[in-house]
Order: structure tokens, then C-alpha cells, then sequence
């Protein structure tokens, strides 16, 4: 058991550091010192390159397009993006589908989309959620009817993310009203550009952006050949999404990232005649939650380390998404306060009111209370581990 | 010892809350805050009428002479429609320091017509470097022959991009974080040499970045002695920090309210989530600490009027605090057991979830009011 | 609205403080300056020297021996007594059974006990908890058979605190096996002391102290005369209590004694060259709770001014319970740090070597744990407000 | 970057495991606890047998020459069943000093015996105005013709009741809190001028505070260089922290596999009540907490064995921090889910939860640790 990184790795950590210093853009490099607040076309551009490195999908399986790294490499690799503050990559094609479709996809299926989605050319969505089906998400009631070849689907989903943007989003729809409500379900992969029938409706958050939409299905069609898994398999392959969408919201990259923010803005932020880092209640206050994340870390790496390459974790990776997420919430606000009454302001106050840096915190900031709820809720995840972990959940 | 709403307190409250059901509601403050402005002179002027802005200032300056607690009903009650309206920025901070400091003559011609709700007023001082401290002052206020030139930047001047008239902070005497040498004097708006940045703040509603350049005023201009206002200051922002207890209790309330007819409402899992015990405990957790900020909330109005400093102060700091603690639990939690719907836009907890979180934070953070507190005089001594 | 002081009201503090001084007997004051390690003997020492002032009781109704005292004067009063750190009475006879037979007792109960009790003459301890009934207290299995004039009883109660000590017991029994559980038990009085076939048995807790008792019963008789209220109405004299019990348990005053405990302790450890008090880390940690205790006691008072004397509050009180225990428990948690290694030593260590005044501490700290147990859980409170308060019980 | 078991280290935890099971449990402590001397030299010496002692000593010193990591795996399997043989006392304090600091012949003589479980020594360090500062010695020892005099009082001493020789920390020069000037020495229990008064702890272990009244020894009981020995105190004082951990895990685990059984068999309502969802996600939260605190011991004793003191400072810290925060979360939840139960002295989840408290505050409770990993070097740098 250790933590000491070889000579290969220490290599492997310069090789990271120099590249990623080198191929950043200049004008994505100014973002990230204002505490990145990337736009969608910045991530993408950000994928490309790392994509042309082939560092877009590091945990794939090398057929597909993955590296061969070990887990200390791929910590390396996700310190050094968290130390450079690199755009963060939309997980829904990388993390999710992709791996999906490795896992349970037809060759016909991989052949399509894996490599156009390593490269980032075609951007993913996920429709889960509906307006009456969020936490029991086997409630959930958009129709997919059999018309043959395809499937012809009606019905809404919300919490698209990013849904203006993309081009496919993949879905879970109703194959069937009959037997247990989770059986009915089947995952289908659509595209949301060019289908008629399907409407992507962008509503504002309480970050004051249009991070979600509404996507509306009207007789839209879907091939039987965009389907993943069988017929009513929709919730096995839910499932199986599931452990790596946890450990990817819980990741503790980004609570690092607000804590470094929150430093920053303290040791620029004059305090009567000091500055605020040196002020003895805001110092430990920022310790503690930086001992407490590097604690989570560590959990993490444990986590990362027991499952194989290209394999979802099991169940017990539910206590990341929780202590990873309160974690990120509580370094946004620990940035926040840092800010004192400028935490009142809005991204586009004028300049020279708000500290450059936090121009993004204070929409982040209220956006990432949506973090305990999406990807199931903290609360469901308690009850993923009370039942499959604690064996609680046959009492009666 | 009596926590009893009066007769005429209970008339006043019924007759805000009816206000803001039919006028001053969220579905007016969503309009509001897409104005420039982002308040409505209108209704201030109503309030200017009903006497509510006047209810605690004295009867000499055409106030109604009431108690603090009073105010803080009002705010209260307004908390509840997200009214904008510069109630603490007018009335409890410049006001406020007329009342403390400002000569009859000064009451009668500044105070009365703002309490009428005729024009409004600001209070510029907190600076860059000042954070929470009071007495923290580097704008300067140099003595000419026939009155002072003032210089200095003031920022997140709550109200100073609406107000006709800004009480400004300033030294004539002493360095950075002396408490003696800080003036206060009453500025226009438009004098020369004063310009502005508006910003729109998190909660839709907006301050100011206050730039003074030489400004000059008259002599008359002096609110108070020369060098003297410290100690008004401090009691302004005490009960400026009240009246966010107040305000935000109204909010608080409003979002535990809203929370429980969710839980009342929302189906998953073929059940009322409401019958779900780890949220039925939540909720009972909110409720409790609901409650204990309405406590915090009356001992902090009740406190705002105290005369002794050490007295007022620890209790509003625990006010604050317990705003910054358990009124924090209650606005994230209203969120979270809102699930996706609670951060849209659309749904008004997170408009409220916005208003207390910037609340939790104008005139001290919890932080702050801590070590406040334990640098009080009374904290290190034995009780005796 | 207002907290003032009438000058009725500090010429009364004046009255009590001088009083307290004047009556307490100095070997209790030697304890109380060591954190009130008080014995049982020390408490009802002190209940009869207050009782000969008339002070013992002052919200019982006057009539029956309580004081007139308005809310603020017996705010003061408490007041006061945390200051003076003196004993705490027993609530079973004073705070419990008292009130309730003052409510619901026959003549002849209210002549035959309430002086008694009053006076300090007589001690009485609680009967409710059994092995299997716990949180469930419904669930409870001592049998009060019908024998023409008195009830036999068999069966066993636990966590009888103090019962070693009293001379009676009030007990929760079940007179019928029908209909709903709670309809079958009854509320009666027993002579712990001098009726056949009822045994104490006191057990060690945590705090290293025998503070509980099993109390066991087998074939013992009690009059029916000893019945408060009407057979099957016990839960109904259970409920009553209950108010009295909650707001009793989650009291401030303990938890402001702590507070003044820790400060005290940390004033006299020195900590490098400076004392304990000046280190800024402990200093915040003691303002944040005292300010949290301020909150908690304003809104005791709240409470205590809405319910007019002699009753109990409504559910509104499950609220102090919850938040009074956790702060008294915080409390003792501060001063326990306040120690720093000398928090592992126990009562009985050597003179010299542990705080005199936190003597005790250790074993109070440990035994508080019971704090947010007894009494209805705080679990079960939180039931209660979210049933009777929120109306979220009803919900399907 | 491995943290799985080596085939050897699984081997020692099933073995160790197995003599838990066996010889050293909870009945076992409780009889123990009962003693005079609190621990029992027989089990002490198979201990010393089977190699446990001496894993992380080095060869040379009749040790295994194994890691810190090793030893932290055999004390967590410890903890489950209260061992109270002085492990950290003998062997992680006063042994790592001999390590550290001894020379070659002070080895052979002196660790060797201990870590073969023939005896055991305790580290004199802590006084009363110490606290955690590891660096804060009142104590004097005084250069004589042939040897040193000490004097002073040590606090705390774990072991200190029990051992047949004591490491001494006193000053040969500098003042209260200086780095420089601590020397330690090799002292008799029974020294002449050395008195003891034993502490019987609340967790049933024994400490006690040694008076140090002129007490002579010659000059060849310093060990390491003279003034000289404050890194490894700092050093032994870390890994003492880092063991802490590791035996509180052990407790730690037991406890939340002893609440989630009682959750599972205890009835209330009709129904077991691990099937109350709110006692479900109590459950939830301390199984998350008990994992980051093994993740948390496991970074600890891995740092354990690291030369830069900044990095070990920093997750030493880091880990001791989360057992008093997440750490102590369990402890009082496992007694809360017992209910009534769970505080009676009858019940082992009471022995547990006293024996994690004061394992939270040897070595530095979580405010030392914070207090201490703002103040490293590292902290205020900007990351680059």
C-alpha cells in the first residue's frame, strides 16, 4: 500500500503539466484565471484538442480510443486539469452513453457514435427526468409505441442539460404500461437536431442562465436500430449508467478548484490593513474544509483504484456523490463569504465592482444547489445504500 | 417581560400583510426587478402614507414615535412579498443617522419627507478595504472656508443608484481604523464630482459603487458633531442588522411555508413525498430552526432599541448569527427538498433563497458577528 | 413587546440573588464551585430549604403552593439559580406527577400527595419505559390485572432514574389487551418502597454512576384509589405530561452552566504561556455556542410566556427538547475539550492531576448522552412536530 | 499508487483478526479494566511473539523492518476488541524515539526487549501547560559531572502507570517554546526522586503524571544528540496521531457494524426499526463517514512513513481532524440508535464510544489539527 509516484510517474506529471500549459489556448487560459467560467463552444474546443491528443476519454477501454493509464496516472492527469483549470468536459457522451454503448451496444452502434463522440463532434444530452417522475424516476411516462422499423415517442422530459446544444440525447421512454413500472423501460438514443416532433425549450436557473431545457416529443420517430439493450431493458442500462454519472457529479476536482478560488479572492480581498487570508477565523475555516476534501480525495482514489478500467463502481461509490457534492456546495459558499458584500453582486456588474475572479461565483454558486438533487438526489442515494449496502431496505 | 403583539401591532401586521398580498407580492417584485430602478416610488409613497416609514422615527420629526419592534413587523411582513422598496437603505441606515445626529432643523427638512415616503436616501460607507468593520473609514472630508470637499470611493451603497440624497461617511480626522475623526455629511446625488456604477445584485435587487472626487459641500452638510459619528454608525448598522433578521424572517417563513405544501403535494413513488420520514424530519428540523430565528428576529428588535452598546450588540450578533447558522439550514433545505423545480427561475423559492442568502450576509456574516461577540467585554468575565 | 426590567422585577432579582446566597449551605456551595456534582442527598437538602421559602414549586398554582410569580420573575428566578449553580429538584414529583394530579387527580389524591411532593417529603421516580417499549412506549407490557380494589401487577419497567431513592413510582400499565394499544393502559401511583413484590434493581451507565433502574414487579398491589384519571385513560395522563417533561429536559440552564463551565476551565488551563480563554479558535467556538444558547433561551421564554400557569405547553415545545439537549450536549462537548488530554480522566482521579471543577464532568458528558434519548427521543419529537404540527403524518 | 492488501498484510490481519476473536476482546477489556495494571503482560508478550511489535522497527533492531502501514493494520484490528496493551505508548512513542534517536547499543538494549514484549516504556512528554504543542517544555534536565539532573512535572503519561522505563523530554537549554534545547533520557520508574500518581481514564485505560524531583541519571540515558530532539518528538508525536486513527478505526467499524445489526433486530412500532427511513439515512451518513475515515487512516499511515514533514504534517492533520469531526459523528450516532440501551455500562457500544473520544484528543484534537495545517508553510501558497 502507497501513495509514492515513480519516476515514470513524476515523468508522466511533467509530460501532463507541460502539455496541457502548452496547448491551452490563450483565451481559454484567461477564463480559467477568472475562475473559469467556460462557455459550452470553450468546452468543446477543449475537447478537440484534447481529443487530437487522445486524452478525451482516459478511462476507456485503448480499442475504443482510451488510454492505457494506471489509476496514479489518471489522478496525475485530473490533478494537473484541476491545478491549469481546464474547461471541464460534458460527461453525457464520455462518461455516460459512451461507456454504455461500449458495454451493451450493437458494433453497428459503436461504429456510429463512439469515435464522433471521442472527438467531440457530436455533442449528447440526457433525457431522464420528467415534470412528475424525478427521484422515482421508474414513474416516468414518455411513450415510446412500436411502429415497426422505429418507435414513435410522445411525451416531455425536463433537466436536459445543455440540451440547446446537443445533438443526440439519449432517453428513457415507456415500451410498455404492463407488469412492474421498471420493466417498461427501454434506453433509446435520438437525434434532437434533426427529428420532427422533438422541441428543445431552454429555462433559466437560479444561476440566472439557461443551463436546462424542456424537450418536448410529438410523434417524433426513433429508429429500433438507436435502441441499447433490449426492449424493456431501459432500466439495467440506467443502472449501469449510474456508478459512473456518481463518482463524475462527486468528483472532488471542482470543491478544489472553489477552495483555491476561495483563497484567492481572500488573499486579494484587503481586510482593514491585512488581507482576508489572513484573517484567523476565514483561514481555518478554509482549512477544514480542505482537510475535509482531502480526506474525500483519498476516498475517491480508493474508489478508482478497486474497479477495473472502463467499469462502473459499485454501490458504495453513493457516499462520493454525497460527501463530494456538499463538499463542492460548501467551498462555493466558503468563496462566497470570502467576497463579503460583494457576494450581492451579479456576473454582469460593471468592472472594477466585483472581483474579476469571482465574475462567475455568484451564478455557480446558486446554479450548484442543483448538485445534491441531479444525478439522484442525495436522499436517493442514501436509500441506494441503506438498501444494497446496509441491507436495510427489506425490513418491515 | 411580554413577547404579545399589542393590539395596534397586530392591526399594523394584518394590515402589511394584506398590502403585500394584494400590491407588494413576488409576482410584483419579478416585475420590479427587471426595471431600472428596481423598486417602485409609488408604493413607497404608500408606505410614506400608512406611516410605516415613520413608525419608529420621533414625533418631532413627523414620525410616530413607536418602538423598533414595530418597524421590524413591518419588515417582517414585507419579507414575505420580496418588497424592494429601501426601507433599511433609507429609513434605518440615513435616517437613522438623522435621527441620532442630525440638528431639528436637519430632522424637519431631510427626515420628515423621506418618511413620507416623497424621496429616499442612502448610506455610503462600507469601502474596498473595509468588509464588516464600522470604523473602518479611508475617504476623507478635508474642512474648507465654507464647508468640506469630499474625496474616497464607497461601495456596495445599498439604494445609491435610486436615492436623491446619500449621508457619506468620512474622515477629518485620525487614520484607517480610528474611531474617532469619522463625519457624516448629506450629499446629492448629482453634486459634481460624484459618479456612480450601478450593479445588479443576485437577489434582482441593486446597488451602487459610489466614486467622490472632490466633491463639495456646504457646512451644513454635517450631520452631528464634527469627527463624532461612530457611535451613531455603529447603532445604525446594529439595527440595519436587525431590520435583515426582520426582512429575512419574513422570507424564511415564507419558504418554510412553501416547502411544507410541496411535501403536501408532490407525488413519487405512488406517495406524497411529505410521508417520507427522512423528509418529515427535515422539515421538522426546518421548522425548528424557523422558529428560532423569529426568536433571534424579536430579541435583536427588541435589543435595536437598548441604549447600552455592549447589550445591543451581543444580542443582534447572536441574531445575525443564528440567521447565518440555522437561517441558512432553512434556505438550502427549502431548495433541496424542492428537488429540480426549486432552482428554476420560474418557482419563487429560489427568488427567496437569493434575497435571505444576500441577508445572511449585509451587515456582518455570521463570521463576523462571532468574533464580535467573544470580543465583547462581558464574554471574558467570570459571571458575578 | 419588550425584555425589560420593571423596577418591581430587578428589586426582585435583588430579593432571590440575596436569598440563594444567604440559603444555600456552604458544603453546597463548595460543589457548586466544582460543577455541581450533586448527590441526591445534596438535592433534596436543597428542595426543602426552598420549599420552607415556598419557592419549590413556583408554577404550580398558588392554591395548591406554587408563587404568583409573572414569567419574567420566574425567568429570573432560573436565572439565578444557574448563577448560583444550585441543585436541580427532581422533576418526577414537582415538574410530573404533581401537575398532573393538580389537572386530573381525585380530592383525596390531591390532599394525600401534593404536600408531600411540595414539601420534599416525599420522592418520586417514573415509571415508564419496559424493555420491548422504549420509543414505542404504547407497546408496553406491565400487566394491571383487576382485583376488585386494587390492581395486581406483573411485569418489569427500566430506566426508572432514581428509583433507588424515591418512595413511589407513577407507572404506565396495561388494564386491557383490546382495541388499540394505547385505549388498554392506565395511569397509576405505587409505594415503591413498602409494596410486596416490587424490586429496584439500579444499573451502571456510561458515566460510570448507577443513575437508572430496572424495577421489577411480581404480583404487586396497588389500590385503585391510586389511580389517576380513568382506567384506560393512561395515555391521555402520558400526554399531559409530556409538555411538562420536554420543556423540563431541554431547559438552558444547563447548558448555560456548561458554558460558564468550559469558560471557567479554560481561563484556569494554561495554554503555552497564555491561558486557554485567549486562544482565538477556542474563544469562537465558545461564542458561537453561548450566542446559539441566547437564541435557544429566547425562545424558552417565548414559549413559557404563551402558556399561562400551571399548564404545559403545546407541541410547539418538541422544539426546545430537540435544540435544548443538543446545545446542553454541545456544552459539555466544549468543556471536555477545554481539558484537552485531561478529558480521559474520571471522577475518582487523584487529587491534582484532573480540573477540580470538571470533577464530574467527564461522567456528566458521558451519562448526557441519554439527553437526547429520554423523554421521547429527539427522533420521536421530530415525529410529533412533523405529525401535530406540520400534518405531514396523515399523508399517504 | 496501490492500496490493496500485500498477501503478507492480509495474513496479518486475519491473524490478528483471529486473536481478537479469540484472546483479546471486549470481555477480555472488560476484566482488564478492572486491574491495577489495566493491560496484561501475557498477551503483551505474544504480541511481542508473533512479530506485531516490532513490524515497522527496523532489523537492526531485531524489527521486521516493515511499514508504518503494517503496524496502523494491526492496531485497527486491535481496536475492535479495546486491546489496552500499550501499543502507542511503548512502541510508537517511546520505541520510535529509541528508533529514531537511539544509537546502535541503545537500540540493542532497549528496543529490542520491549519489541520482543519482555517489557514496556512510556514517553514522559506532556505538562500542564503543554497542551498539544509538541514543542513546550517546562522541564529542565541539568548537565552534572557525570550525567543530568531532571526536573519537572509530566502529565498524561500513558503508560506511564505500567512501565519499567520512561522517555523523558526536558530542556538542556533554550526557554518554554523553543524548537531547540529539548533533549530526551532514559529514565528508571523507579528512579530515585521519581513519584507517579496513576489516573484511571474514562475509558477504562490508565495514565498518570510523573513528578521529576532531582532525579540523576547518567550521561548515557540522553538519547540523540543533546537539545536536539524536537523533530522526532514532532515525528513520533505524528505517527502517534496516525495510530490513534487506525485503533479508532477498529472501534469505529465495530460500533457502526453493532448499530446496523440493532437497526435490523430491535423492534419498536411493529417494525424492526432499521426499516424507519430517517434512522435509514442515519445509518447512510455514518457508513459515508466510517469509509472517510478509513480512506483518511489509511492516508495518515501511509504518511507516517514520509521524510518531508510538511506533507506528513498536512494528512496527519488532516485524517486526526476527520476522526474528531466525521469520527466522532459515528460515536455519538451509534449510541443514539441504540437509544437507552446504548448507555448502559452493560452494553460494549458504550466502552467503544468512550475509548473514540479520547482517541479523538490524544496527539491534537481536531481544532489543534486545524489550527495547525493553516499554519504550514503550504497553505497560503499560490498552487504552481
Amino acid at each position: 500500500m502507497d501513495m509514492n509516484f515513480s519516476a515514470e510517474d513524476l515523468a508522466f506529471r511533467v509530460e501532463v503539466r507541460d502539455y496541457l500549459d502548452s496547448a491551452m489556448p490563450d483565451h481559454l487560459k484567461a477564463k480559467a484565471t477568472q475562475g473559469g467560467g467556460f462557455s459550452h463552444d470553450d468546452e468543446m474546443e477543449w475537447h478537440k484538442i484534447l481529443a487530437a491528443k487522445g486524452w478525451a476519454a482516459p478511462r476507456w477501454p485503448v480499442e475504443h480510443g482510451g488510454t492505457a493509464w494506471s489509476v496514479t496516472q489518471s489522478f496525475i492527469f485530473s490533478e494537473e486539469c484541476t491545478r491549469a483549470n481546464t474547461p471541464t468536459l460534458s460527461p453525457f457522451g464520455l462518461g455516460m452513453v459512451g461507456p454504455l454503448m461500449i458495454q451493451y451496444g450493437t458494433p453497428e452502434q459503436k461504429e456510429r457514435f463512439l469515435p464522433k463522440i471521442l472527438a467531440g463532434e457530436e455533442v449528447w444530452c440526457q433525457g431522464y427526468s420528467e415534470p412528475n417522475a424525478g427521484s422515482d424516476l421508474a414513474s416516468l411516462q414518455l411513450r415510446a409505441d412500436d411502429a415497426g422499423d422505429h418507435y414513435i415517442l410522445n411525451g416531455q422530459k425536463t433537466w436536459t442539460s445543455a440540451a440547446q446544444y446537443a445533438d443526440w440525447i439519449f432517453v428513457l421512454a415507456r415500451t410498455s404500461g404492463e407488469g412492474k413500472k421498471q420493466e417498461g423501460i427501454t434506453f433509446l438514443l435520438a437525434d434532437i437536431k434533426n427529428t420532427d416532433g422533438i422541441d428543445v425549450k431552454p429555462f433559466y436557473t437560479i444561476g440566472g442562465t439557461p443551463a436546462f431545457s424542456d424537450t418536448f416529443f410529438q410523434n417524433a420517430k426513433v429508429p429500433k436500430a438507436n435502441r441499447v439493450g433490449p426492449e424493456g431493458g431501459g432500466w439495467t442500462m440506467a443502472k449501469a449508467l449510474l456508478g459512473h454519472e456518481r463518482t463524475g457529479i462527486g468528483g472532488v476536482g471542482n470543491a478544489k478548484r472553489f477552495i483555491e478560488l476561495a483563497k484567492q479572492i481572500a488573499r486579494d480581498t484587503p481586510n482593514g490593513t491585512d488581507s482576508l487570508l489572513d484573517d484567523a477565523t476565514f483561514r481555518r475555516r478554509i482549512a477544514k474544509l480542505e482537510m475535509r476534501i482531502r480526506t474525500i480525495e483519498m476516498a475517491n482514489l480508493r474508489t478508482l483504484a478497486s474497479a477495473s478500467h472502463g467499469q462502473a463502481p459499485g454501490p458504495e461509490s453513493s457516499i462520493l456523490k454525497i460527501v463530494g457534492t456538499e463538499a463542492t456546495q460548501e467551498a462555493t459558499e466558503l468563496a462566497m463569504d470570502a467576497l463579503g458584500q460583494g457576494a450581492q453582486g451579479w456576473f454582469d456588474a460593471p468592472e472594477g465592482t466585483i472581483h474579476e475572479s469571482s465574475r462567475q461565483l455568484q451564478s455557480t454558486f446558486n446554479y450548484l444547489r442543483a448538485a445534491t438533487i441531479y444525478g439522484g438526489s442525495n436522499e436517493i442515494q442514501k436509500n441506494i445504500i441503506s438498501k444494497h449496502i446496509l441491507g436495510l431496505g427489506a425490513l418491515g | 417581560m411580554d413577547f404579545s403583539l399589542s393590539k395596534e401591532q397586530q392591526m399594523i401586521v394584518d394590515s402589511v400583510a394584506g398590502f403585500v398580498k394584494d400590491e407588494a407580492n413576488v409576482e410584483r417584485f419579478r416585475e420590479m426587478r427587471e426595471t431600472e430602478q428596481g423598486w417602485d416610488p409609488k408604493i413607497w409613497a404608500e408606505m410614506g402614507e400608512y406611516g410605516w416609514l415613520g413608525i419608529a422615527a420621533p414625533e418631532s420629526a413627523g414620525g410616530i414615535g413607536g418602538s423598533f419592534v414595530d418597524l421590524a413587523l413591518i419588515l417582517e411582513q414585507l419579507g414575505r412579498g420580496l418588497s424592494p422598496e429601501p426601507i433599511i437603505a433609507s429609513v434605518v441606515l440615513a435616517g437613522g443617522l438623522l435621527e441620532q445626529l442630525g440638528s431639528d432643523e436637519q430632522q424637519q427638512e431631510l427626515l420628515a419627507p423621506m418618511i413620507e415616503g416623497k424621496t429616499s436616501y442612502a448610506f455610503a460607507h462600507t469601502e474596498r478595504q473595509s468588509r464588516y468593520n464600522p470604523t473602518d473609514v479611508l475617504s476623507t472630508a478635508t474642512k474648507t472656508e465654507d464647508g468640506y470637499t469630499l474625496s474616497g470611493e464607497k461601495t456596495w451603497v445599498l439604494n445609491g443608484h435610486a436615492a436623491e440624497k446619500l449621508v457619506v461617511s468620512a474622515r477629518t480626522s485620525g487614520s484607517q481604523l480610528d474611531r474617532d475623526g469619522i463625519s457624516v455629511f448629506m450629499v446629492d446625488a448629482n453634486a459634481s464630482g460624484l459618479s456612480s456604477k450601478v450593479v445588479r445584485g443576485m437577489d434582482g435587487q441593486r446597488t451602487a459603487f459610489i466614486s467622490l472626487d472632490n466633491v463639495t459641500v456646504p457646512a451644513t452638510a454635517l450631520i452631528g458633531e464634527e469627527g463624532g459619528a461612530a457611535g451613531a454608525i455603529e447603532w445604525v448598522l446594529d439595527r440595519a442588522a436587525a431590520a435583515a433578521c426582520a426582512e429575512a424572517q419574513g422570507c424564511l417563513q415564507q419558504m418554510f411555508e412553501l416547502t411544507v405544501s410541496y411535501l403536501k403535494e408532490r407525488e413519487q413513488f405512488g406517495s406524497k413525498i411529505g410521508s417520507f420520514q427522512a423528509l418529515q424530519h427535515r422539515a421538522a428540523d426546518m421548522f425548528a430552526e424557523t422558529e428560532l430565528c423569529k426568536s433571534a428576529m424579536i430579541l435583536a428588535a427588541i435589543r435595536a432599541d437598548e441604549t447600552d452598546a455592549d447589550t445591543r450588540a451581543a444580542d443582534i450578533s447572536a441574531a445575525k448569527a443564528q440567521l447565518g447558522t440555522g437561517g441558512w439550514f432553512v434556505d438550502e433545505n427549502a431548495i433541496q427538498l424542492h428537488g429540480g423545480i426549486g432552482i428554476t427561475d420560474e418557482h419563487d423559492i429560489g427568488l427567496f433563497f437569493k434575497r435571505v442568502r444576500v441577508l445572511q450576509g449585509l451587515f456582518g456574516d455570521a463570521d463576523y458577528h462571532v468574533d464580535r461577540f467573544q470580543g465583547l467585554e462581558g464574554f471574558d468575565q467570570a459571571r458575578g
